[in-house]
């Protein structure tokens, strides 16, 4: 059973049909991209993915389990984590704090033991400095420790929104545009971590990016949208060549 | 003489120096290219040209007319715009209503009407969408929006902050070509982008900026085949 | 028919308060919409146009025309001098930290004029003399009518002026990203300005009208209509300007109704409690716009 | 140190020989806030009294000449800011202690005066719990009191029968009032055609009138302030009702803040204090305190003269400034005020006067005969 | 190790200020205006905390503060005049009711608070502030309606100044400590992106909710001890301008700062009583002073002089870890 399963998935905005019709499979384990014009609907995707949005028609499963109508944090427990277009850190909170934040469904421990700061608290805040410090030395975080994310440069808070995403110890990464607003060698490092997060968290990442540097280099299936439906899919040799992939997105 | 002169140029964030004595010069008609990782002060230097920000100290001329201490919108009025950084379009005005601003200093009615269609002729996306609520358009139409905003003071200079992020391909290579197109018009362009190796195949010269210094620049030609700059920038 | 009776004229008293509310939220709303702060010290400029219109009509006896345009440039002025003294400075401060300068400044505002004009109320005749007017049994008086035509007038120009108009253009382009719109070539400061005069000239236009209708001058006299005025710019959707004559009008006919037929110590918890019912049903009030986040 | 009133009564007594000593009266009550006027008055009349007795050369008490002086502190008709208030006065080193004014702020410190063992006169609070000590004394009528006099007056004098009401149900002055004489009513047979509540800063009333206008009432009794009588009668004739309208204490002042005096032609209401009276005494503190203030005195400033007046009169019968002799001389004494002309003290600490009745009448105030 | 040290700190302050405060009531050397500002500031600090709570950490405008206040303060109030209990129990007893009933209203503002956001999210509990406040005038025969509800044992007042500021340390302490932990946490990140927060497995509603009603519970606890320390409550005492004045100490500590709410808390206060002797100017003043605390709070002095005490921390940081 695959990871992953998308059946007939559309949303509207007023008259706009955003999504429509999008069946996606995707095998644990694999690292799919997403691609498309701008406006095609990918962002839309992922928002009905995780729940932000509720589908007008069509069906999600996880792992066989039918997600579709839960609410974004039960969709995140359930393993689907991701990062933003437009990033969204908690920009008041230090950069760890942002990591501990989603290691909330991790570590737990009760609300007596918060305010009375009882040895259970000791312990597990431990605990989670020692998880949040391994996660941010991954992404070569750990120095901003302290920082304010809002203070973190931009490539930097764009690495602190994937390291915040796999602290919720997700089966699904879903990355918008990782590489947006980064420069070739930090794309390239982008890509080494990813395959490195592939491994060590063991995720299966599904990424929407225009850098096609970073898509040919690391995706191993990519679905191809266009004006909210499918356009094409399958291995990266094949969608990058196909004609209606170029004349719609790649351009010559 | 150059149209516009940056001289000695200190920027603070509060205490953190930002931007360390940046000096350089945009001629008219030329394609500028300023490039520079994560956190160089790219975003930062547009913005205290544009008047956004204040320095600590320098001097910005425009046009042999110091500006360094002008109000942002007194800049506009002299003939420069400035594609901002994450775009900042007006998220609950409509497509059509943020071109009109973007002209806001233009009077003439029928030549406003003249730009929009030329706008709307770079960017049919945006003629569709043109009574969508700029907030709800996906990051690209965003990106052409801010860039279409920009063009319709008709201005003497642009100022473009990554003005390729987050464009598809097709795009990507359509903004270049627009940024061209724009130069050719004869309006002079300062280019900040990420993706290096096309700025630097259309501009004439660059800058390169490391934690708020410049360490390099040249024709534009000669940095594309710098091996450090390779290295560093081109990801060659 | 004298129970029907009854209620028309209950409605027409709401009509009445109503309206008055409606103008204040005019205000309100437009401050709010495009400064994006709530403006505590509104109801006290309510207060210092009433006072003023006062000192120009009842002291140094000026014809009432004159007086009210000296009130409403008072009242402007009086705007633009608050907001560049104590709210500008913090323009980059949390909107919280304005909501607060704000209730500094009606603390201000009430104690200077309670130290100029003391405690003791001052009695004001109306200067508007309109006569009622009868819809078969019914009594409408001429000042509800003067308020009512000029909330609507106020309410269309403002609509008008903010939606068609290249400064009200500008004014919401300033309210929602100020940078953005000064790489536009707008003129923030002078745009803000220009809210806070609007705003306020507003805000003595019902200070005008209201001491009209009541007659009766105290230094404390804006808080209470200044507070239901916010809740009738919640109520309509607060930032739209019909969304406020609405919300002003239904909730003069709500405690009109509440106090007649079920009790005058819960129709302040009858108003509130229909407030809460309306958001609700409808989170961004009656005519307000639902803003989806983009995500 | 001193506050700036006490050196502007320093000054009306340069010649400050031997023997001469302060007597401090501590003053509560508000001056900020919506219940201002009411604390200004209060603290306008004291000075008023305390300026005339040390210009006649103070008080003597066995070899010792005192005059008073006032330190008025503010508690915004608050009852935290009351406790405050008090315990700034006692810092300041009160002899006694005039106030509260309004009742809630009064009850907040009555333990604590009590407790001090200070004599306590409140000029104006009229609810039953403000001299629940011994040491606590009015001089203003009390609230159950005041409403029942109304009514026997209303209903055996004017012979009226059908009456509406209009109070403030969130304020325990109006509310005391309006129960004593709703009850009094009924029990002399007659009836209570409808009772409409409002609420404490309210300006709109016509919800209120309307509804009593589909009655058959003759008269409309507002025990209130003289800002919501205000609003009231004037609304009433706008809506073209002619009722009698009838008033309590409260009212007095109404003509100073109506817009035009024809609103309250006619009105009736009880009062300790008429400002317009054919009397020297009368005269001469309206006269003073126009002088010294632009506005006439109203019944909280008469009832604050009178307070000072209180205090005169039980230094000299108990012969000290202590306050366990000059609370045991209260009962014993006569003081000839503003509010009556022989007020005495009865054990329970309320003030013995008689209710007098003014109406309004050609835009100024008369006594009714009885 | 950082946090130890903190936490020494933290206790030498309080124990000092508990010190020097009860020495200064026992030797009878504090006026007696001080003294009787002693237990409204610990009321107020109790306040100003829990309200930091909702506002400062969770992001959400709260105009009605002084609604849960009232209900704690009435329950509390109403049990301690009809019980016979002795006194520490009484007060004790009396505390967890005013906190418990104030606790069910905030859950029942729960509500709104998962619906609404910022300026609605506002009116509307401002809303709920003036139906309490309606509703307790309303209640006579239980409250006394407008005459208020008097003869409240005074078993919270300045006499018993150490119960009540251990009380507030406590108040204090756990309010903290929630902050500083998963919880706190977690209701911090819905303030600065609940897009984020939710995408994070923060289940929102639940979080705002139980925010609500623990700012509510001790919310009403201080409520207890300011009818305890009073002896008479009024409706009318609980009304907006209450919830208000609490709202700008929250506001004036800085949003998100406990510390310097309580800072806020005892200036505020204090500032009207040690103003009195400006006389009629009194309340003139308060407001130009708050205006001017606001100003300077944002001001680019203020925030240089941050700037350089962030950098030296940051600077001693550096060195420690070294
Ligand atoms: N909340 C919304 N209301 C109205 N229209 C919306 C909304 N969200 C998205 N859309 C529209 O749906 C379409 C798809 O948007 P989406 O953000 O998914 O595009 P995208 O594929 O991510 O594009 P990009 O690569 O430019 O980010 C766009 O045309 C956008 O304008
Ligand atoms: N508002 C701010 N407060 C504090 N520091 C800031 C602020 N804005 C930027 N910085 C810091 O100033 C430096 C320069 O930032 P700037 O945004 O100009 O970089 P950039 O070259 O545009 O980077 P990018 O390519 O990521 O956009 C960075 O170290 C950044 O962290
Ligand atoms: C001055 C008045 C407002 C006092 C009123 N008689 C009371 O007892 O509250
Ligand atoms: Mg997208
Ligand atoms: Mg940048």
């Amino acid at each position: 059973m695959a990871l992953l399963e998308v059946k007939n998935l559309g949303i509207s905005f007023g008259g706009l049909r955003a999504v429509d019709n999008l069946n996606m499979t995707i095998e644990e384990g694999s690292l799919v991209g997403l691609i498309g014009p701008n406006g095609a609907g990918k962002t839309t995707a992922f928002n009905l993915l995780t729940g932000v949005y509720q589908p007008t028609d069509g069906t999600i499963s996880l792992n066989g389990e039918k997600i579709v109508g839960k609410k974004p944090a039960e969709i995140c427990q359930s393993g689907i984590a991701r990062t933003f277009q437009n990033i969204r850190l908690f920009s008041k909170m230090s950069v760890k704090d942002n990591v501990k934040v989603a290691l909330h469904n991790q570590i737990t421990y009760r609300l007596a033991e918060s305010m009375l700061h009882l040895p259970g608290y000791f312990k597990r805040e431990k605990e989670m400095d020692e998880r949040a410090g391994d996660i941010l030395r991954v992404f070569d975080l750990e120095q901003f420790s302290e920082t304010l994310a809002s203070n973190l440069p931009y490539g930097k808070q764009r690495k602190l929104e994937i390291a915040r995403a796999l602290a919720t110890n997700p089966k699904l990464l879903l990355l918008d545009e990782p590489a947006a607003g980064m420069n070739p060698n930090e794309t390239a490092e982008l890509m080494e971590t990813i395959e490195l997060i592939r491994k060590q968290f063991q995720v299966t990442i599904l990424l929407i990016e225009h850098d096609m540097k970073l898509v040919a280099g690391i995706c191993e299936y990519l679905y191809v949208l266009n004006f909210g439906t499918e356009l094409a899919n399958g291995t990266p040799e094949e969608v990058l060549n196909d004609p209606r992939v170029i004349t719609a997105y790649l351009g010559e | 003489m150059a149209m516009l002169k940056v001289t000695d140029l200190i920027v603070n964030y509060g205490v953190i120096q930002a931007i360390k004595g940046v000096s350089f010069e945009v001629n008219e008609g030329e394609i500028i290219a300023l490039i520079g990782a994560n956190g160089a002060g790219k975003t930062t230097i547009l913005q205290t040209v544009t008047g956004l920000i204040s320095p600590k100290s320098g001097k910005i001329e425009f046009e042999g007319k110091e500006i360094t201490k002008t109000p942002a919108h007194k800049i506009v009025t002299l003939g420069m715009a400035h594609v901002p950084e994450g775009r900042r379009v007006f998220a609950d005005l409509t497509v059509y209503e943020n071109l009109i601003m973007g002209a806001y200093t233009r009077k003439d009615k029928n030549e406003i009407n003249e730009s929009i269609r030329e706008v709307y002729q770079r960017f049919p996306r945006l003629e569709e969408r043109k009574n969508q609520l700029a907030g709800t358009l996906s990051g690209g139409e965003q990106q052409m929006l801010a860039m279409g905003r920009a063009l319709m003071s008709h201005p003497k200079i642009i100022l473009m902050d990554e003005p390729s992020m987050g464009l598809s391909p097709i795009f990507v290579n359509e903004i270049f070509k627009i940024i061209q197109d724009v130069s050719a018009g004869g309006t002079t362009v300062l280019l900040v982008e990420q993706n290096a190796k096309k700025a630097l195949s259309i501009a004439d010269r660059a800058y390169v900026l490391e934690t708020g210094s410049i360490v390099l620049d040249d024709e534009a030609s000669v940095l594309m085949e710098d091996d450090s700059i390779k290295k560093a920038y081109l990801g060659e | 028919m004298d129970l029907v009776n009854s209620i028309l004229e209950q409605l027409i008293n709401g009509l009445r308060t109503g309206s008055i509310y409606a103008l204040i939220a005019l205000g309100y709303t437009m401050v709010y919409g495009i400064a994006k702060m709530i403006n505590f010290a509104h109801g006290d400029i309510i207060m210092v146009g009433a006072y003023a219109l006062y000192v120009f009509v009842g002291l140094l006896g000026l014809h009432p025309v004159i007086a009210v345009l000296l009130t409403i440039v008072v009242c402007s002025v009086l705007g633009i001098t608050i907001e560049k003294v104590a709210y500008k400075p913090l323009r980059n401060a949390t909107p919280l930290a304005v909501l607060i300068t704000a209730i500094g400044v009606s603390y201000l505002l009430q104690n200077l004029s309670l130290l100029i004009f003391k405690a003791t109320p001052i009695p004001f005749g109306s200067i508007i003399r309109v006569p009622s007017v009868k819809v078969g049994s019914l009594n409408i008086s001429g000042i509800t009518i003067v308020t009512l035509v000029v909330t609507t007038v106020s309410m269309i120009a403002l609509t008008l002026f903010i939606n068609k108009s290249k400064a009200g253009r500008a004014m919401r382009a300033v309210s929602e990203d100020k940078g953005a719109a000064e790489l536009m070539g707008v003129n923030v400061n002078q745009t803000i300005s220009l809210t806070f005069a609007i705003g306020s000239a507003l805000a003595a236009v019902a200070g005008i009208l209201f001491i009209s209708q009541y007659e009766t001058l105290l230094p404390t006299m804006g808080a209470l209509p200044g507070i239901k005025a916010f809740v009738a710019a919640v109520l309509g959707g607060i930032g739209s300007i019909p969304g406020a004559m609405l919300g002003g009008i239904i909730l003069g006919i709500i405690e009109s109704l509440s106090k007649a037929y079920i009790s005058t110590q819960l129709a302040d918890a009858i108003v509130f409690g229909i407030l809460v019912i309306v958001l609700l049903v409808k989170p961004s009030g009656l005519l307000g716009k639902l803003k989806i986040e983009k995500v | 140190g001193c506050g700036d009133d006490k050196k502007d009564k320093a000054e009306g007594s340069e010649a400050a020989g031997a023997g001469e000593e302060t007597f401090l009266i501590g003053g509560i009550g508000p001056v900020t806030g919506a219940a201002a006027s009411y604390g200004t008055s209060v603290k306008q009349g004291a000075e008023i009294a305390i300026k005339e007795i040390n210009d006649a050369g103070g008080v003597k008490v066995g070899d010792t000449t005192y005059k008073f002086a006032l330190e008025f502190a503010d508690d915004e008709a608050s009852e935290d800011k009351a406790v405050q208030a008090y315990n700034t006065v006692m810092d300041k080193g009160a002899n006694a202690i005039m106030g509260c004014v309004t009742s809630g702020a009064c009850i907040a410190i009555v333990d604590q005066t009590y407790q001090d063992g200070i004599l306590q006169v409140t000029p104006s609070g009229s609810a039953e719990g403000c001299i629940a000590n011994d040491n606590a004394f009015r001089i203003c009528f009390s609230d159950p009191e005041q409403g029942k006099a109304m009514a026997d007056y209303a209903i055996d004098t004017m012979g009226l029968k059908k009456i509406a009401v209009i109070y403030n149900a969130a304020d325990e002055y109006s509310t005391g009032l309006q129960k004593a004489f709703e009850e009094e009513v009924k029990a002399k047979g007659g009836e209570i055609v409808a009772s409409e509540a409002f609420n404490t800063n309210d300006v709109e009333f016509n919800t209120q009138l309307t509804t009593i206008k589909g009655t058959d009432a003759e008269a409309i009794y507002v025990p209130a302030y003289y800002q919501d009588a205000t609003y009231i009668t004037k609304q009433a004739k706008d809506m073209g009702m002619t009722l009698q309208f009838l008033g309590s204490d409260g009212w007095d002042g109404v003509l100073d803040t109506v817009s035009d005096a024809s609103t309250v032609e006619g009105c009736v209401f009880s009062s300790p204090f008429c400002a317009t009276v054919d009397d020297a005494d009368v005269k001469k503190f309206v006269d003073a305190y126009n002088e010294a203030y632009k506005a006439t005195p109203d019944q909280f400033a008469a009832d604050a003269y009178d307070t000072v007046y209180t205090f005169k009169a039980a230094m000299e019968e108990a012969g000290s400034i202590e306050s366990a002799d000059m609370i045991e001389a209260m009962t014993k004494i006569t003081v000839s005020g503003m509010t009556g002309d022989e007020i005495t003290f009865d054990a329970s600490g309320a003030a013995v006067k008689e209710v007098k009745f003014v109406e309004v009448k050609d835009g100024a105030y008369q006594y009714k005969a009885e | 190790m950082k946090i130890n040290k903190k936490t020494i700190i933290n206790v030498i302050i309080a124990v000092g200020v508990y010190a020097v405060v009860q020495g200064l009531i026992s030797g009878g050397m504090l006026s007696r205006q001080m003294t009787s500002l002693i237990i409204p500031i610990c009321v107020y600090v109790m306040m100003a905390v829990s309200l930091c709570l909702v506002v400062g950490f969770l992001g959400e405008l709260s105009l009605g503060h002084a609604g849960f206040m009232s209900v704690g303060a009435y329950s509390g109030a109403l049990f301690l005049t009809h019980t016979e209990l002795p006194q520490l129990p009484a007060v004790l007893i009396a505390l967890l009711i005013g906190g418990s009933a104030a606790a069910v209203f905030g859950l029942i503002i729960g509500v709104p608070v998962l619906r609404l956001k910022g300026d609605y999210l506002a009116i509307v509990t401002l809303g709920f502030g003036e139906i309490i406040k309606s509703i307790i005038n309303f209640m006579t025969p239980i409250t006394g309606g407008a005459k208020g509800l008097s003869k409240i044992p005074l078993y919270t007042t300045y006499r018993n100044f150490t119960f009540v500021f251990i009380l507030t340390v406590v108040v204090v302490l756990l309010v903290s400590n929630i902050v500083r932990s998963r919880h706190g946490r977690a209701i911090t990140s819905i303030r600065d992106n609940y897009i984020a927060a939710e995408a994070a497995g923060i289940p929102v509603s639940r979080y705002k909710i139980m925010t609500f009603v623990i700012a509510a519970f001790f919310a009403g606890v201080a409520g207890v001890v300011y009818a305890g320390n009073i002896g008479i409550l009024k409706p009318v005492n609980f009304d907006y301008n209450t919830s208000i004045e609490i709202l700008v100490m929250v506001v004036l500590g800085g949003m998100g700062n406990i510390k310097g709410s309580i800072v806020a808390a005892v200036i505020l206060t204090a500032l009207p009583e040690v103003l009195r002797g400006a006389a009629d100017y009194r309340m003139l003043l308060y407001s130009i002073v708050l205006i001017a605390l606001m100003l300077f709070n944002n001001s680019p002095i203020k925030r240089a002089f941050m700037d350089r005490r962030n950098m030296r921390q940051a600077g001693r940081l550096q060195k420690e870890g070294e």
